[in-house]
């Protein structure tokens, strides 16, 4: 191994509380090097990225540990000792950062041009002139027409974004880059890109790459060495083919085996195939004023089978998923429900046929009453319709909640005294409670850690075959949806581009299905290395 | 662009035309009769109703509203007596009480509301946004807190005490300043600037509270954003962080409330103008409202109700000029 | 009494007719004179201050401290008229040689054409004696419609005399002669409503600029000269005028008189209270103080028609229950109010006679007041409505108040109802809508019992459709003889000693509640010279004001 | 994988959502975290203490041994514009804070009376805003689209009144009789629920879109369930806020109506009151003016003071996720400052 230019030991970042973020890392890095640092949310992964780049400094937040920056022809500099100004010098031309948010990490205010080229000459002093000309290179080497450098952030997609902060990045040429997270916030084919991006640009200019993500499959395919963090302490650090072919950790081994496989063998499941068309949708139209979410969609749901459907973000996957359960009315086209068009139930009709119907949505946290109980929130859909003794209700609620794998404790707690797979647990059970014929589920394990997800996955089928239900399962992971539907439907810009057996998903139809694959980042592939 | 200032002045148009009605109606159901005070003392029955007939006010109320509205747009001819002259749109119609054309008697005060709040807004502006910095700059600290004490204290204070609070100590225990009388600027800046000095503060400390607040609030947002971060990840100097960054961030919402402000004060500042002796356009609609005189008192509504229609959009224009996210 | 004359003194020493003139004289005022300066329009009393410098009457009221202020004497006249036998005919001719501002000669014509511009119902307004007064004038719609645009009754035999034709004696005739009605208006130059903002000049001064409801600047009218015009000394070259400034700040700067305001004046701002406690106590500013009444009666009016007050207990018990102290207190003390039994006040010296016919001492008679009303039927004390003038600084609230408390010692309990300007002349003024109470106020238009007790005791004063003054509803045939009877008489002061008399002998019947007489207390600035308050007015006249 | 299995290592409760602690708890909580604060603690005890004096104004006066309405003729030199005899303005043992000129009814007296009318009209007007503002914003935030655009435009009109000037106009034309405190209340709300509505309306259309709200719809709840139980629940902090905000300004605006001669009839005193017929005389009788102008100071801080602990307490930083861009504007445009006061 060469000398290394980043150089950390027993790096320590507490929070005042106090909360211990980050408790013990240590690791050294190489020019051209790629480190990946993984774990679930809250394991301390920000506060690590953070740190490095001592960004830590003017809030109530401690780093201990040493951060060793070695420079040509300079002496080392500590990082968590140097000065401000020491610190303000190397930000940028030494160590540059890439945030987990592409949206709101530029500065609004600005255009972008003006943004990279600022970063620019306050380090170099260059012109004015220089700099646009750096500017304009960094731009086209990330990706974007040098033209735009004359827009603002609000003016581009988040992937883009994302490539404008790694042009501001490259302008400087900074040795160690810490990527926070680059692209979780992005679909699967534009986290493709910029992780080839990032490849890229670590082999052309030799700079070394701190790469954090929860996603195991991320870091798998760029690092050289991972590390995986829990609750701030190194669970197990080690060569990538090593770590995930073969963990030594059991955490680690139950982190890769909860990842969802897109060829991980199909449960055995009787499809009911043949089953009579419970929901049937015929040139589903949806407008919000200019923008037209849905652009005639058919779809049939039907009777007890489980449908999934993805795309990439804005396709109108949760709109579809709105007009089915009618929380959102249809432009145009129709949804008929058992034969019914949904349209014509209205006023007392339409409430007293809404239990049919339910849906469990994406954000734990926003689904649930912040300020009623667990209980009482899962009991409320009996309490509305009425005749129920209220003895029983709450005997009902209480059933649920232990069905779904919480207790008569969690019943009496708010929703912020819940993690987040509890609260989606009880959100499921709310949805149960009137025994709906139909569940749409939206993204309802996106917002989950990979072993909550498994589980609460796990959860939705057991329900399914137990209430007899009809699920639709809406997702943007391709991995988890084939692990729980019947079928998958395919959606692209508003429309249905393909409906396919959730068997056959790896063997799709369409270009835009097989690109969607192939952007999926394989573990297995890498362990296999 | 077009289209939204097009919407917006139908949309004003609307707006106005129900205010109008409103203070007509306000007006008419008032106790009291102008004919009445123009006739004055000893008026027989007789007289009055010449006067009532020449002011215009025996006629059915739904008619002389339909009169105020088409005058406002056509224009209207008055008869002096001797003769007729010609009120040209927009035209407010005549003073029952001073026999003069509203439109006139409206730009004669119009300048004090404009110095009033020209200058006011540059000195609460000033204050507001300068010690909302000092309060940022450190939240949390000492000077924080005293600042926040301060700025609530004097954003509670009552116009009206803090005038008489800045009078009685400015022109009474220390003699610094004479009593204010108007002075109009294109006769004598200096003495414009001298007279409107107390009551420019007056506004300005008890208004400078709001921009402190959201100054600091405004700063203190920006600088927990993400683009924040970004700035310091790539060595931005703390300085200018503060200064270009975050200030930029606050920088919307205080000038977008500053046009509103300012708009508030043109439509006319009571209090400031009743202590200070200032002949604007608050003191004319308090004086217009005791003598019902209707057409003053529609006038000043009107032109109130426009000026704050005209400083909303003022303020959402600034919005967007200033916020490149704004689409209007 | 007002002493104007002796407390002028203190700058008038060095004041000399001969040697006054020049220098600028600063005004400062509250009023904002928003109605502009139109002679047909205006309301004054003898020609009021500043209309004063702009236009000339057929006579004026003499410019002298003392009660020789109260006279009337010539101005564009050569006399103070001639009456017919029963004073329903008064002859004026015009003195020679008298020009407008912008050098045409003054006719007779442009007297007749001031009067008559005054009927028409865009310059309404003025005083309502025209209308009463004239043959004819209660239908006259002055010149401008198309009907009749001729006054009949104001005849022009020749360019310099001007005749009027009364329907009635008038003796009077001469002091409403002093009122801007008659004034003289160049038909050529008459733009009706838009006069207001420049009106020709007769008198001393013209109009360089006027901003209504802000400043009016006077310069010297180049056609007038002294030689014409005894009352008017016209000392100041130049005379600004602010308008519309608030009382506390014209005491202020009077008081301080710094710079251009030791040159300064008022027309119109007596001291307030506070000021008066603050001024009390500095002898300096104390020199610098002058003192006059208008005279002017705050008093209780009653309805007459209304119970209780049909019953002269009750307005007995009243009389006796009022505390005058507390009022004088309310008004400001004793330098501001001077309590009156009186209906004709003190001031109007010619007029008054002194009576107190239900002695309410000092602090008032509770005691005395409870026993009448229980002799009226009321042993438990009654509850009426007072409506007060919320508008009225003087009448308002402290007034209203003052009185509650007082009544209610007695058994009367008021229910105050208080009304804003508009709407108190409305509700008031009209019968239909009197409340059986009022706290209000009259003053003389001249100083004469004539204008004092008519509009009030009058019957055939009594105005069913608004502006009705006379409250009591009060309609004796034997008083209206008497009050036409001496009407006719042309002498003042035995006409003055006759009204006096009526005063008193109304003044047992327990028509109205006398309360008291207001006071003003004026403060000058330090160079003003020769600056009285006249006995007429009770207030300044600039025209002898001198700043040099 | 059993379903008892649930506590897998991240499903700690640090999880990043748990850090968003929304204002549970009640309205104990509120209250408890309120006192928590020193100026919180401060401005409640302060707007406190003037409520118990406003409620037992009656034997406060009757501890003095004086009532508000009584003159004092013999306590004041006539000859000096009836100013009060004595040190400041006339205090003694019988007179605590002196008494009026050109009266001498008692201050103190006149004082705590004033503090019912003040504070009750302030209170009532605070309330009746509360009540048109809730009604009109979660009708428009809830109803159809039809009624939202009509109140939406009726909120714009009420905004651009010249509020001041019209509740100048309404106390004219309403007749005298009718009792002024309350019609001083009933303009003052009449003319000040529009910020609230407007407020209401755009909170409520971002609970609206709440996947929690979205949910209760979908059990059937009807809109006035759903209001009262989903929606009002998560207004109380904004409006609760709004409420301490706008509740001393009500007490300004009681105090400038009444100072220009406009508000209570006498002899009935509010703070605003006392001080109209004061300030002239300031240099004279400095006690005069300075009692009612620092109780009237000291009673809007106390309650600006407790608005801004409230804000506090209530946590302003919980999230507002906003979908449409009409939403996100209408909450980026604050609402003017200058409906707290007319100046
Ligand atoms: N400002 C703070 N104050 C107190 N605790 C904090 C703060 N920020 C983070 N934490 C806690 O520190 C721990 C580590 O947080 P960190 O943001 O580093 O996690 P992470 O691994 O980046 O998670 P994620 O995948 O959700 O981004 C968590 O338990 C978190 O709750
Ligand atoms: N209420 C709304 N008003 C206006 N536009 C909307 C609204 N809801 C959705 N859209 C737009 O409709 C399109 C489809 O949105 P939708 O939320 O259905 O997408 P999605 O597939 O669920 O995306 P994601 O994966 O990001 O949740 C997007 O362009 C979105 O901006
Ligand atoms: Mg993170
Ligand atoms: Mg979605």
């Amino acid at each position: 191994m060469t000398d290394p230019v980043l150089q950390v030991s027993d790096l320590r970042v507490t929070h005042p509380g106090p909360v211990t973020a980050l408790d013990g890392l240590s690791f050294e890095l190489a020019p051209g090097q790629v480190l990946g640092l993984v774990g679930e949310s809250g394991s301390g992964k920000s506060a690590a990225a953070l740190a490095l780049l001592g960004l830590h400094r003017r809030t109530p937040t401690t780093v201990d540990g040493t951060i060793l920056l070695h420079r040509p022809d300079r002496p080392v500099l500590d990082l968590n000792a140097a000065s401000d100004a020491e610190l303000r010098t190397v930000r940028g031309p030494e160590l540059a950062m890439v945030f987990q948010e592409p949206l709101t990490s530029l500065d609004p205010y600005r255009r972008i041009g003006t943004q990279i080229a600022t970063a620019y000459r306050l380090h170099t002093g260059a012109s004015r002139a220089e700099a646009k000309q750096r500017t304009a290179e960094a731009l086209d080497r990330v990706g974007i027409d040098p033209e735009r450098a004359r827009d603002y952030p609000h003016q581009f997609s988040g992937g883009m974004r994302q490539r404008v902060l790694l042009a501001m990045a490259l302008v400087l040429r900074p040795r160690v880059l810490v990527a926070d997270e680059p692209t979780t916030a992005l679909d699967v084919t534009v986290q493709a890109q910029i992780l080839r991006l990032l490849d890229g640009l670590r082999e052309e200019t030799g700079m070394a790459l701190v790469l954090v993500s929860h996603d195991v499959g991320v870091v798998g395919g760029l690092a050289d060495e991972v590390v995986v963090l829990r609750e701030g302490r190194t669970v197990e650090r080690g060569a990538t083919a090593r770590l995930l072919g073969d963990p030594e950790h059991p955490y680690t081994r139950a982190l890769l085996d909860a990842v969802p496989r897109l060829d991980a063998p199909l449960p055995e499941r009787a499809a009911p195939a043949d089953g009579d068309a419970l929901v049937s949708v015929e040139r589903l139209r949806v407008d919000f004023g200019s923008v037209q979410a849905l652009r005639g969609v058919d779809l049939t749901v039907r009777r007890g089978e489980t449908l999934g459907i993805v795309g990439e973000s804005g396709s109108g996957k949760s709109t579809l998923g709105r007009t089915l359960v009618r929380l959102q009315d249809a432009t145009s086209g129709t949804v008929r429900f058992e034969g019914e068009d949904l349209a014509s139930w209205r006023g007392r009709e339409l409430r007293r046929r809404r239990h049919e119907l339910q849906m469990v949505f994406q954000d734990p946290t926003s689904s649930l009453n912040p300020r009623r109980l667990i209980g009482d929130s899962v009991a409320e859909p009996l309490r509305v319709r009425g005749g129920h003794d209220e003895a029983a209700v709450r005997a009902e609620a209480v059933g649920l909640l232990e069905r779904v794998g919480l207790g008569a404790a969690h019943a009496d707690r708010y929703p912020h005294q819940l993690s987040g797979g509890q609260r989606q647990r009880a959100a499921i059970a709310r949805a149960l409670i009137l025994r709906p014929k139909l569940i749409v589920c939206d993204e309802p394990v996106s917002a989950l850690d990979v072993t909550t997800q498994a589980q609460v996955v796990a959860l939705l089928r057991e329900l399914r075959e137990e209430f007899d239900l009809t699920l639709v399962f809406i997702a943007h992971d391709l991995a988890v949806v084939r692990s729980v539907s019947d079928r998958v439907a395919v959606m692209r810009q508003g429309e249905v581009v393909e409906t396919l057996a959730a068997a056959d998903l790896t063997r799709p139809r369409q270009d835009y299905t097989r690109a969607l694959l192939e952007a999926v980042p394989r573990l297995e592939a890498v362990a296999g290395r | 662009m077009t289209r939204f200032l097009l919407r917006r002045l139908f949309g004003a148009a609307a707006v106005l035309v129900a205010l109008a009605a409103l203070t007509y109606l306000l007006f008419y159901a008032m106790p009291g009769d102008p004919a009445l005070l123009a006739c004055g003392k000893g008026c027989s029955a007789d007289q009055l109703a010449q006067v009532r007939h020449a002011l215009g006010t025996d006629r059915p109320l739904v008619q002389q509203f339909w009169t105020f509205l088409t005058t406002l747009v056509l224009g209207h001819g008055y008869s002096t007596g001797p003769s007729t002259i010609w009120c040209s749109a927009p035209c407010l119609g005549y003073s029952y009480q001073s026999n003069e054309p509203v439109t006139q008697m409206l730009l004669e005060r119009l300048p004090v509301d404009v110095s009033l709040a020209l200058g006011s807004a540059a000195l609460w502006l000033l204050i507001g946004v300068g010690t909302g910095l000092f309060a940022a700059l450190r939240p949390g600290r000492r000077r924080d807190r005293i600042t926040n004490a301060v700025v609530l204290t004097l954003g509670s204070t009552p116009v009206f005490i803090m005038a008489l609070l800045l009078l009685m100590g400015a022109c009474v225990w220390l003699q610094v300043l004479p009593f204010p009388n108007y002075v109009p600027l294109t006769e004598d800046p200096a003495q414009w600037a001298q007279n409107l000095l107390l009551p420019w503060l007056a506004i300005a400390l008890v208004t400078a509270a709001g921009y402190t607040r959201l100054t600091r609030a405004g700063v203190l947002e920006t600088l927990n954003q993400d683009h924040i971060r970004t700035l310091r990840a790539y060595g931005y100097p703390e300085r200018r962080v503060v200064l270009r960054h975050a200030v930029r961030g606050a920088l919307p919402t205080v000038v977008t409330v500053a046009a509103m402000d300012i708009g508030m004060v043109l439509a006319g500042a009571v209090f400031t103008e009743t202590m200070f002796g200032l002949p604007g356009l608050g003191k004319l609609a308090v004086e217009a409202a005791s003598t019902v005189d209707l057409p003053v008192v529609c006038g000043i509504t009107l032109l109130a109700g426009a000026l704050i229609v005209v400083a909303n959009t003022v303020a959402d224009l600034l919005h967007a000029a200033l916020d490149p996210r704004v689409r209007i | 009494g007002s002493g104007a004359g002796s407390s002028a003194g203190g700058s008038s020493d060095a004041f000399s007719a001969a040697t006054c003139q020049g220098g600028t004289l600063r005004v400062l005022d509250s009023a904002k004179n928003s109605k502009g300066f139109d002679p047909a329009v205006l309301y004054t009393s003898g020609g009021g201050a500043i209309p004063r410098l702009l236009f000339r009457t057929l006579t004026t009221r003499q410019s002298v401290p003392g009660t020789d202020g109260t006279k009337v004497v010539p101005d564009l006249a050569t006399d103070t008229g001639k009456p017919s036998e029963n004073a329903t005919v008064w002859t004026y001719h015009l003195k020679p040689n008298l020009r407008f501002a912008d050098g045409t000669p003054i006719t007779s014509a442009d007297i007749k054409y001031g009067v008559e511009r005054s009927f028409s119902p865009q310059l309404a307004g003025g005083p309502p004696y025209l209308r009463d007064w004239l043959v004819g004038g209660a239908d006259y719609q002055g010149p401008y419609g198309s009907g009749n645009t001729d006054l009949a009754s104001v005849a022009t035999p020749d360019a310099s005399t001007v005749v009027f034709h009364l329907r009635k004696s008038e003796g009077d005739f001469p002091y409403l002669a002093a009122e801007t009605q008659f004034a003289p208006v160049p038909k050529a130059k008459d733009t009706g409503k838009e006069y207001n903002a420049d009106p020709v000049s007769s008198g001393p001064y013209t109009i360089a600029g006027f901003t209504k409801g802000r400043e009016l600047d006077l310069v010297r009218n180049p056609h007038w000269s002294r030689s014409s015009d005894q009352q008017r000394l016209a000392c100041p070259d130049r005379i600004e005028v602010s308008l519309g400034l608030s009382p506390a700040v014209i005491n202020q700067r009077l008081s301080s008189s710094v710079g251009q305001d030791a040159n300064a004046i008022t027309t119109d701002t007596s001291l307030d209270a506070p000021t008066l406690a603050k001024v009390s106590a500095d002898p300096a500013l104390k020199k610098r103080v002058v003192t006059g009444k208008f005279p002017q009666i705050y008093y209780l009016a009653f309805d007459l028609k209304k119970a209780p007050f049909d019953n002269q207990l009750v307005r007995e018990a009243l009389s006796y229950a009022v505390d005058r102290t507390a009022l004088v207190n309310a008004e400001g003390g004793t330098q501001l109010a001077v309590p009156s039994t009186t209906f004709t006040p003190e001031s109007l010296t010619a007029a008054h006679q002194d009576y107190d016919y239900f002695p309410a001492g000092a602090t008032g008679n509770p005691e005395k007041a409870k026993q009448l009303l229980a002799q009226a039927g009321h042993p438990n004390g009654i509850t009426v409505p007072l409506a007060y003038d919320t508008d009225d600084t003087s009448t308002g609230a402290p007034a209203a108040t003052a009185l509650a408390q007082a009544f209610a010692k007695a058994g009367i309990t008021l229910q105050l109802q208080p009304l804003g300007d508009a709407d108190f002349s409305g509700t008031v003024n009209t019968p239909a809508t009197q409340p059986a109470l009022s706290l209000t106020s009259w003053g003389a238009d001249w100083p004469s019992g004539g204008p004092f007790l008519t509009p009030i005791f009058d019957g055939r004063q009594i105005v069913t459709g608004g502006g009705n003054f006379n409250l009591a509803q009060y309609n004796d045939p034997a008083v209206n003889a008497q009050i036409d009877k001496i009407n006719q008489i042309t002498d003042y002061a035995t006409a003055q000693k006759q009204w006096a008399a009526l005063d008193a002998q109304l003044g047992k019947l327990a028509l109205t509640v006398p309360l008291y007489e207001e006071a003003t207390s004026v403060l000058y600035g330090s160079h003003v010279k020769n600056a009285y308050l006249d006995q007429w007015r009770g207030w300044y006249d600039i025209a002898s004001v001198s700043v040099k | 994988m059993t379903l008892t299995e649930t506590h897998a290592p991240a499903e700690s409760a640090a999880s990043p959502a748990g850090r968003e602690r929304p204002a549970g708890g009640g309205p104990a909580g509120v209250l408890a975290r309120l006192w928590a604060l020193r100026g919180g603690r401060t401005a409640l005890v302060t707007v406190a203490v003037l409520v118990l004096v406003a409620l037992t104004a009656p034997w406060l006066a009757g501890l003095e041994g004086q009532d508000p309405n009584t003159f004092h003729d013999t306590l004041l030199n006539s000859a000096t514009g009836g100013s009060p005899d004595g040190a400041f303005g006339g205090v003694s043992a019988q007179h605590w804070l002196g008494v009026e000129p050109t009266t001498g009814r008692d201050l103190f007296a006149r004082l705590v009376y004033g503090a019912r009318v003040s504070l009750g009209v302030a209170v009532g007007a605070t309330i009746g805003q509360l009540l048109l503002g809730l009604l009109v914003g979660l009708t428009a935030g809830l109803g159809s689209r039809w009624a939202d655009a009509l109140l939406s435009r009726v909120t714009d009109l009420a905004l651009a009144l010249p509020t001041f000037f019209f509740s100048i106009a309404l106390l004219a034309v309403v007749p005298q009789s009718f009792p002024r405190p309350l019609l001083l209340g009933l303009i003052l709300s009449g003319l000040g629920w529009a910020p609230i509505a407007r407020i209401v309306r755009a909170e409520t259309r971002v609970l609206r879109e709440r996947e929690y709200v979205q949910a209760a719809v979908l059990t059937g709840a009807g809109n006035w369930r759903i209001a009262r139980r989903e929606i009002l629940p998560g207004l109380v902090a904004p409006v609760a806020t709004y409420t301490a905000i706008v509740l001393p300004q009500n007490i300004v605006a009681e105090a400038g109506l009444s100072f220009l001669g406009l508000g209570v009839r006498p002899p009935t005193s509010s703070w605003g009151q006392m001080l109209s017929t004061a300030t002239t005389w300031f240099q004279v009788d400095p006690a005069y003016v300075l009692v009612p102008a620092l109780t009237l100071l000291v009673c809007v801080l106390a309650f600006a003071g407790l608005g801004e602990a409230l804000r506090v307490a209530f946590d302003p930083k919980a999230s507002v996720p906003v979908r449409q861009r009409r939403a996100r504007r209408e909450a980026a445009r604050p609402v003017p400052s200058t409906k707290d006061q007319a100046r």
